[in-house]
């Protein structure tokens, strides 16, 4: 067991499943010079053939991992900034995502497209997406959101190893969190399992991504005020595991779904969508979502910022949930 | 142009032209009649364009065509059984019924796709290029796509990628005179396709589309090329597609002009037929192909009417690599 | 009033809107031939130059439809069927959903993009998407998904004359019906109003594009049942008339969410979880979907066609919510 | 190349040169001190390519341009004060503080948006050359771009149609050697970006991109070409980016080689200098430019720092037409 970052984990979890399989091999914009940290060394331990700076043409480079896939490489693919999904959505939608179903089974594809949620820093509107609802619309697609370095190594690891196509989106809130991870070099987390950050009995609150780290604290304060709060973590989006958020809710009658991506047809959507039409016997109030609100993200941080779900925001709708009282406001 | 090849290749180019015409032919006849459902793209007009390309790759290269998609297996050598069976949606169809007449993709001969997304085989092609490579295998990867594919950016990507990698790729426009009802001129920028491959620093091609040996010729050179390891070639054959953009559809969106005649007095296979006659092969070998095929057709047909179509479990195979469950809903009415 | 089909409301919309403004033009591959009959005669009655083919250019048309509206135009996009959308995912998500916000309110995007729903015969994963629900997750696109000929025009009249983009999502299984439409010339459905298709008091269907017609069929058969449908249709999906449904569940206590797209992330889960979340008190059973389960849609008819959402499921759905019995099945 | 353009002419660009130069050295100090939120994308080393583009466009000519957003707008004859109040993230920001450093794009100077998803620009600049030619207007739409860009399907797809529709476009490419640490010819295949014209049938013009009035030269022509109704023009600025792909990042990215400090020795503003004093005009007139320039940059910065910063209702306004409601929930913690 190591202490070590998301990017870390990131960085490890390419370069061991590079070092195992000379099949992986990661291609991206300027991804040599090692913008983000994840690629520390690559180019001088596995050659310039298996680390490729790529032209800006995402939906060229992404495709065409895509082909490499289909002739038996294993891609990973850094898209860096999720926005830049969008020019590739027609390779990821209509090639990745579909051609082994077109084809009757015929095509293999075996790639992995990372890319960052980049939210919360000023860089405004085209560089702020959280795209990843988008995608779980799109049949085909496996899709991981991890929240802390030790599920971002387990799942990458297990994303790279996976036969299926998976997209690992990344939230740019946790890089330099730190986390104990698994030295083991065969530490994978299945895709589809999800888990119980924190057991509580009052009010279950289902998080994704860096909206996990935010979900922990208000229910560390929830405490103070006598509200017992489980978090869980479904990291993986596609598949859902709906069986470990149903059991919690079923467990606490009450659920908030907490993402930090825009709320309409979002994943906590989905979530909201799920518990109330399979645990509704067990639900005592009605199932919350705190999310980013349905416009776009600013560049002033005096008005960003507070877009975001946030500790305070979680603790209101849980109080509101149990039926506690708000707290008085403090006097100025 | 001198003919090209040995006698054995060239009956081969003419077996396979007659092939894809003959069993376009009856899968025109049979969806008329309601047996296929969809849309049917025919390439009657175009044979010696897949057929010339195909027959300059190897059975192991590796190809990407389009919504067209009939003609370019079969020029790679695809049996017709499996590609009519997937015409009717039958469970033996090369893609189990789940791809239809856009998508008779056989991967056996090397196929990575029929794809009917406009220009989406582009990067792809590249990948499988860029995947051999990487792998230390002299494949290639050729990639057909339309005139009208031309202006979509995945093309321009595709085709940037591969030159900027020197990958063994080659881009092969089957420039047919238009993208539906929209005659090339009034949908692509420039004089030629091939003029596009200038701004990437690569060879540009055009070679007449419905002159088999030239088409091997042309590409062969760009296969050599990529397997030198000097990048890819971009060519584009003047052809011409006889039928509508789809058949039995009511109306014909084609603007026809005045030069229709002309490209139908340039047959592909009428005109191989000639010069191989010329060159002493004996019009009666011909015929017993032409029979031939003739009755490989009907045998795909035969075993594609008998043909189970699929179970319905298969909608939910091959979405992932573990068959997905049926929700209990869904299956209560399948 | 006459009854014309939803291809001729199409028609008589754009043919109208064109007539009024002469900002108004329209865009298309092919659009000239008029494949679906949607332009008929347009060449003739507006010129090459309001009336223009494209180049296969989705990213490239769609785009400049963005640039176009910017500097005065009101562009009318048909980009034929909703799969081709993908391509030009970029210029919809990054450019025309954003640049007003962006420029702080400086840039101006009256346009609309077109696009059909083009399932259910047998076109296979590659032509069969409907994707509204990605692009409800986009904030600054407004969005309507008509069910009839009536709802078509007027609301396709509106989104002409609207001032922000809006894309319309046009139900091939509807194209040839037909409904009562008003003459008016001004006949306008405002956007973001949704409406009560059929009255009703055990269970509220609430149904998006072709699916609304399916639940009035399914509502009719289960009134020979003894059970009351009210079935609504948002007409609009950005913005959503949460209230209209809210409304109707209040006072039924029972949802079923049918849409013919793919479950996860759908329309039918904002519903469903906006329902969860609004009307909670009111509800007595689970909130149910009924829509394409997240498979691909396949060539096969034989196993296509029961992927949608049926008359059949959305009857054995509100049984289930009233607890009344299935029917007994017929011996075969 | 021969001087054009009367003096007063000249005297703006160099004015124009100064200002962004200026403005873009206080906004780096600022930044670093942590003033500026997000990153910084600096222009200089660049000028003459901006400057000389917009000196050849009218004021009602459209404009499209890039993340590396600060030179466009003050080439095209912005004014400075509610740019720097933009970095600043304030009200008085020409976005009212919802772009930032990557969209100092003011409309008012015909600018339609810099936009900083790469290549994004291409098709809009097609578009509004349409939106123009359509409403009888002879404006013309000039886009900026980076070397980089050019890969994007994008740039491909905006030329294509400009070219196919002969619009008023014209497509300038900025070639400043990099796409953030990637060299020209790690991801831009072909010798130069202006060989692509070639495929599309427009002129494709290569021109020295630190020469103020060389860049002028060139687009004037094609502007001249356009409103004309001889479609567009694609050209290519060799030009050269000084600082790293963004400011103030702890360590530079880019692969500087030996031809550095060549780039650094033609300094377009020095270079311009030089000219025009041999040209007579005095020094000392130049010099007060030099602090005219300093006062509108420190005015400008004045400006922005005693401004406001958005209310929180700003961010829920221009999604649409009509302002969205703030949720409560949203509201209550804002
Ligand atoms: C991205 C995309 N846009 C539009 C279509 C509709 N479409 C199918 S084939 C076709 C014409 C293609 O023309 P071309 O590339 O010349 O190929 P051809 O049909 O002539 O073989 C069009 C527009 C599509 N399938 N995909
Ligand atoms: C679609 C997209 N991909 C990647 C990026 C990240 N990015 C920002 S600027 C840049 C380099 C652009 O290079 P170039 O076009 O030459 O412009 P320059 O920065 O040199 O002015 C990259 C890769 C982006 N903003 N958008
Ligand atoms: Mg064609
Ligand atoms: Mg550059």
């Amino acid at each position: 067991m190591a202490k070590i970052t998301y990017l870390e984990a990131i960085y490890q979890a390419q370069a061991e499943e590079m070092e195992r399989d000379s099949k992986v091999f990661i291609m991206g914009e300027d991804i040599r010079c090692n913008v983000f940290g994840t690629t520390t060394g690559f180019v001088e331990r596995f050659g310039e053939e298996r680390v490729r700076d790529t032209p800006i043409s995402e939906n060229g480079f992404i495709g065409a991992a895509g082909g490499a896939a289909m002739v038996g490489m294993r891609p990973i693919v850094d898209a860096t900034i999720s926005s830049f999904l969008f020019p590739a959505m027609d390779q990821i939608c209509s090639i990745i995502a579909k051609s082994r179903y077109i084809y009757g089974g015929q095509a293999q594809l075996p790639l992995v497209i990372r890319s960052c949620l980049f939210y919360g820093n000023s860089n405004a509107a085209q560089h702020s997406d959280r795209p990843y609802s988008m995608f779980m619309n799109m049949p085909g697609l496996k899709i991981i959101a991890p929240s802390n370095a030790h599920d971002m190594k387990g799942l990458l690891k297990a994303a790279i190893r996976d036969n299926d196509p998976v997209m690992s989106f990344e939230d740019s809130t946790c890089w330099m969190v730190k986390s104990e991870v698994p030295d083991d070099l065969d530490f994978v987390i299945p895709l589809g399992k999800g888990e119980v950050k924190r057991e509580g009995t009052d009010v279950t609150v289902v998080a994704i991504a860096g909206a996990v780290n935010i979900a922990l604290k208000a229910a560390e304060k929830l405490k103070a005020e006598g509200i017992s709060v489980e978090v869980v973590d479904p990291r993986t989006l596609v598949p859902l595991d709906r069986d470990i958020i149903l059991r919690s809710v079923r467990k606490t009658g009450r659920a908030i779904c907490v993402d930090p991506a825009h709320k309409t047809c979002s994943a906590a959507s989905e979530i909201a969508a799920t518990i109330a039409e399979e645990a509704f016997e067990a639900l005592r109030a009605p199932v919350v979502r705190v999310t980013t609100p349905d416009t776009h993200l600013p560049f002033s941080p005096h008005i960003e910022k507070p877009l975001y779900p946030s500790i305070e925001r979680i603790m209101d709708a849980a109080r509101r949930l149990v039926g506690a009282p708000a707290p008085q406001p403090q006097p100025a | 142009m001198t003919a090209i090849g040995d006698n054995d290749r060239r009956i081969e180019k003419y077996r396979r032209m007659q092939r894809i015409r003959q069993f376009e032919t009856r899968a025109e006849t049979i969806h008329a009649a309601g047996e296929i459902p969809g849309a049917l793209h025919t390439y009657a007009g175009m044979e010696a364009s897949g057929v010339g390309a195909c027959m300059a790759l190897r059975d192991d290269d590796y190809m990407v065509g389009t919504h067209r998609s009939h003609g370019h297996p079969i020029a790679k050598g695809a049996k017709l059984r499996s590609l009519m069976a997937e015409l009717l949606g039958k469970v033996t169809g090369i893609c189990k019924g789940k791809g239809g007449s856009m998508h008779l993709s056989d991967f056996s001969m090397g196929s990575l796709g029929e794809t009917s997304i406009v220009g989406s085989g582009g990067p792809v092609t590249a990948g499988a290029a860029l995947g051999a490579k990487l792998q230390g295998l002299d494949r290639v990867a050729l990639c057909f796509f339309g005139d009208g594919a031309s202006s979509e950016g995945a093309i321009h990507e595709g085709m940037n990628l591969a030159a900027v990698w020197k990958l063994p790729a080659i881009f092969v426009c089957e420039n047919n005179r238009f993208g539906m009802s929209t005659p090339t001129a009034a949908g692509v920028a420039g004089a030629h396709v091939a003029d596009r491959a200038h701004g990437y620093g690569i060879p540009g091609i055009i070679v007449d589309g419905q002159d088999v040996d030239a088409v091997e010729a042309a590409v062969r050179e760009a296969v050599d090329r990529a397997r030198a390891g000097k990048g890819p070639t971009l060519i584009e054959t003047k052809t011409y597609r006889y039928a509508d953009h789809a058949v039995n559809m009511g109306r014909d969106l084609t603007p026809r002009g005045p030069e229709h005649d002309e490209w139908l007095a340039r047959d592909p296979i009428v005109l191989y037929r000639a010069r191989l006659v010329e060159d002493g092969v004996s019009g009666a070998d011909l015929d017993a192909i032409d029979v031939q095929v003739a009755e490989e057709v009907a045998d795909a047909l035969n075993f594609a009417r008998e043909s189970a179509y699929p179970a319905f479990e298969e909608a939910f195979d091959h979405v992932f690599v573990d068959r997905l469950p049926i929700p209990d809903d869904v299956r209560a009415h399948a």
